[in-house]
């Protein structure tokens, strides 16, 4: 795993608070699971119909009726259950899935995410996402800061097709954290290794930075 | 009374050039194989398709594209296949891309006799263009509408010959909308088993959603993502 | 039993067909259950959640958790299930149910049928009546001819407040059957005892008759 | 980490006056007798009941009829019941009566995040009246909208500290919807089990839509229509 999936992974997994039910999206968010600690109770729900993922399977092992939404095999957790799409995303419509993590292209200042399409580009389609960020409770986006050529992937307004409007509402990057609340796009935390000049070099969206953030970061040479 | 059949072929050829299949199965996990492979053979051509995926190129209903048997497909993610991809952008293949819920809840309103519904997926994406938007308390949504099959193909992993079903951990997945959603429905079980064996609170598919059920003589189910960890 | 309603019953159940999913209505309509030939292979489904229906249970044999939509005590059959409200009525508004037998209070010409409320009574509630006269690929309604002050029930419009609007598929009473097709309201059926004048005379509605009953009927004195 | 709850009348303190509440069960069969029972004792006032039925004189949701505790009651039919009778005569109490599938596919859709439907239920007829008409290929139907509860009361057969619940017989009717639809489900039980007693492939209402699970000391099971035939 690279250093920014990492340090990006390291600071989601705290995102995961007790008892509470996650969805989990395709490729980097996936990966948070294992870092879950195993005093946590948390229900990981996979939207191809299931509650309770558990690890992966021990080699021999592998039940090829038993997938992750990756379509990667895995293990049911005890207390799991098993149900049809339908009923999967009817629990993630109705607002019953806590918080989902998901990848992103492009987030704006307005919290909408792009992550499915890029124009020109064979379109794989969106799978469950759209859904996701509509209906989970709290949805946190996780990506690189910049994509690689060093450009800004936190815009003015998403070039890239949506996923939703308006649905962000903490962005995690290897750089920083924001929010995104009434008060528009807000700077809460800065990783290590970074400061505010830097961050505000590296995003082309307009954010304010949290008070206490402010507080404790005063002594930096802005 | 009965509705088991012996012949994947005679039950198949229920289905017509130019006909809407719905099949379960997401990614290659629960798909009715033998349907398929039989299908596949017979060769019946402009078909409609609707399930979540299609496939890789040499399983599944990737067969069907290498068979030229697809005009349109209906999914909602379809990045795991070659075929696909070519026949799309040389413009054989006609695609409409629904989101997952979208297409689950399209689904079972075909089969539930709801003829469309108000959901907020999507709303402010590309799949909100020419759609009808409402308000709900503040909340916008987009109207869906249902989607009906001539025919459903589905897997299920016990069946008995009233044609109750169960399925098995997340091979469950689409099964169950497409058996409602068909107006024939055929469903391939692993294995065929007595009246009564079936406890009737946890049947999934009631016998009246299938018209004819068979069981395959043998099920490959390939592992799309073979993921392990250290023991 | 009265003789009315046995002529009815034993009439109505001539409709269930090898092989069928039939939903049969509280009151009348439930007595055709017993009627069925043991040696006919039919689903009874009740639209408080089950495919299957048997007979009464024997004494001292009730299960409180199995009842029928008219609160009943009944048996399930081997090959039964349960299912919840929801797909109950997906199952009847998806167009699974063959046939549905219901008793009536009015019929109109046209096919609608009013079997619910009468103003100025107490509203009691449609239960599933306005989604399964929807649903249902054939609709049977069953009631006697006239009401207790010798008035037409088949009117030429529906005077109480409609069930549903042009969804009779055939009407059997104790004098005669007839069908609402394309062309209208027709008599097929002469039950014994009457011949068309005196049908005529108890029907306010206006109806054809069938070509082979004409035929048949020719000798009457009409 | 468990959902198990000692105190009926702690968790229904979450109910509060003014509050809808969604109630399973089918006539007598599958009510949450212990949560109405304490729902009765605490007095909360100004009630909407979102419930097929309404129980009769002096059992079932017929006990809060008596107290005085329903404002408005959302159900299919409430014919065997003459406190109702009267309350609704005399203009105490609000009524809205709805097509029992459609009330069904209404807090289906509350639990499930669609926010309305078009069904072809009801149309022509008094209940049409107001509701925006669409034709659908010729089909014209009527919009339903969702309907969600402050708190559900549901009863289940057996339940484990998770909250994963299994109904028995026709007792599910009704108590799977309404488990979806409250922003507080409270779930009791005939039987707490342990945490992986039942299957995965057989729960009805997974774990995620209830908030608090108790056993019931007893269980009455009141038979409206007691039925039988010869031996």
């Amino acid at each position: 795993m690279s250093n920014d999936r990492e340090i990006i992974i390291n600071r989601a997994v705290q995102e995961i608070e007790e008892e509470m039910t996650v969805n989990l999206g395709i490729g980097m968010p996936t990966m948070i699971a294992d870092k879950i600690p195993a005093s946590k109770h948390v229900f990981l729900h996979s939207e191809n119909g299931m509650l309770g993922i558990g690890p992966y399977p021990i080699s021999g092992e592998e039940d090829p009726d038993l997938i992750n939404a990756g379509k990667e095999t895995v293990t049911a957790k005890t207390g799991a259950s098993f149900f049809d799409n339908a009923e999967s995303f009817a629990m993630i419509r109705g607002g019953h899935i806590d918080l989902a993590i998901l990848g992103g292209m492009e987030v704006s200042e307005k919290g909408d995410l792009a992550n499915w399409m890029i124009p020109g580009k064979m379109v794989k389609g969106m799978g469950g996402a759209m859904d996701i960020v509509q209906g989970a409770q709290k949805v946190v986006i996780i990506m690189n800061h910049v994509n690689k050529h060093g450009e800004s992937k936190i815009r003015t307004a998403c070039e890239l097709p949506l996923t939703g409007e308006k649905v962000v509402d903490r962005l995690i990057t290897d750089m920083a954290v924001f929010d995104f609340t009434e008060k528009g796009m807000v700077l809460t935390e800065i990783l290590e290794g970074y400061d505010l000049a830097s961050i505000q070099e590296k995003t082309e969206a307009t954010f304010t930075v949290d008070e206490k953030l402010l507080e404790k970061e005063g002594s930096f040479s802005w | 009374m009965t509705k088991v059949r012996t012949s994947f072929e005679d039950s198949l050829s229920n289905i017509k050039d130019g006909d809407t299949v719905i099949v379960g199965g997401f990614g290659l996990c629960g798909i009715p194989e033998n349907a398929i492979l039989a299908l596949a053979e017979q060769g019946t051509k402009d078909l409609t398709i609707v399930s979540n995926n299609c496939g890789l190129a040499d399983w599944g209903l990737g067969l069907l594209l290498q068979n030229h048997q697809i005009s349109k497909m209906i999914a909602s993610y379809v990045g795991e296949n070659k075929v696909f991809e070519e026949q799309y952008l040389n413009g054989e293949l006609e695609v409409e891309l629904v989101p997952q819920g979208t297409l689950a809840e399209r689904i079972r309103a075909g089969g539930a006799g709801i003829r469309g519904f108000y959901t907020p997926t999507g709303v402010g994406t590309p799949i909100a263009e020419g759609k009808e938007h409402k308000d709900f308390n503040g909340t916008t949504c987009i109207l869906e509408e249902a989607i009906t099959g001539d025919v459903s193909l589905v897997k299920a992993w016990h069946g008995d010959s009233y044609g109750n079903l169960v399925y098995r951990k997340t091979s469950r997945n689409f099964n169950p909308l497409a058996a409602t959603a068909g107006k024939h429905t055929i469903a391939e079980v692993e294995e065929l088993v007595d009246i009564g064996r079936l406890d009737p609170d946890t049947i999934h598919t009631p016998s009246l959603y299938v018209q004819d059920l068979l069981q395959g003589e043998t099920y490959e189910k390939r592992i799309e993502k073979r993921t392990v960890r250290e023991a």
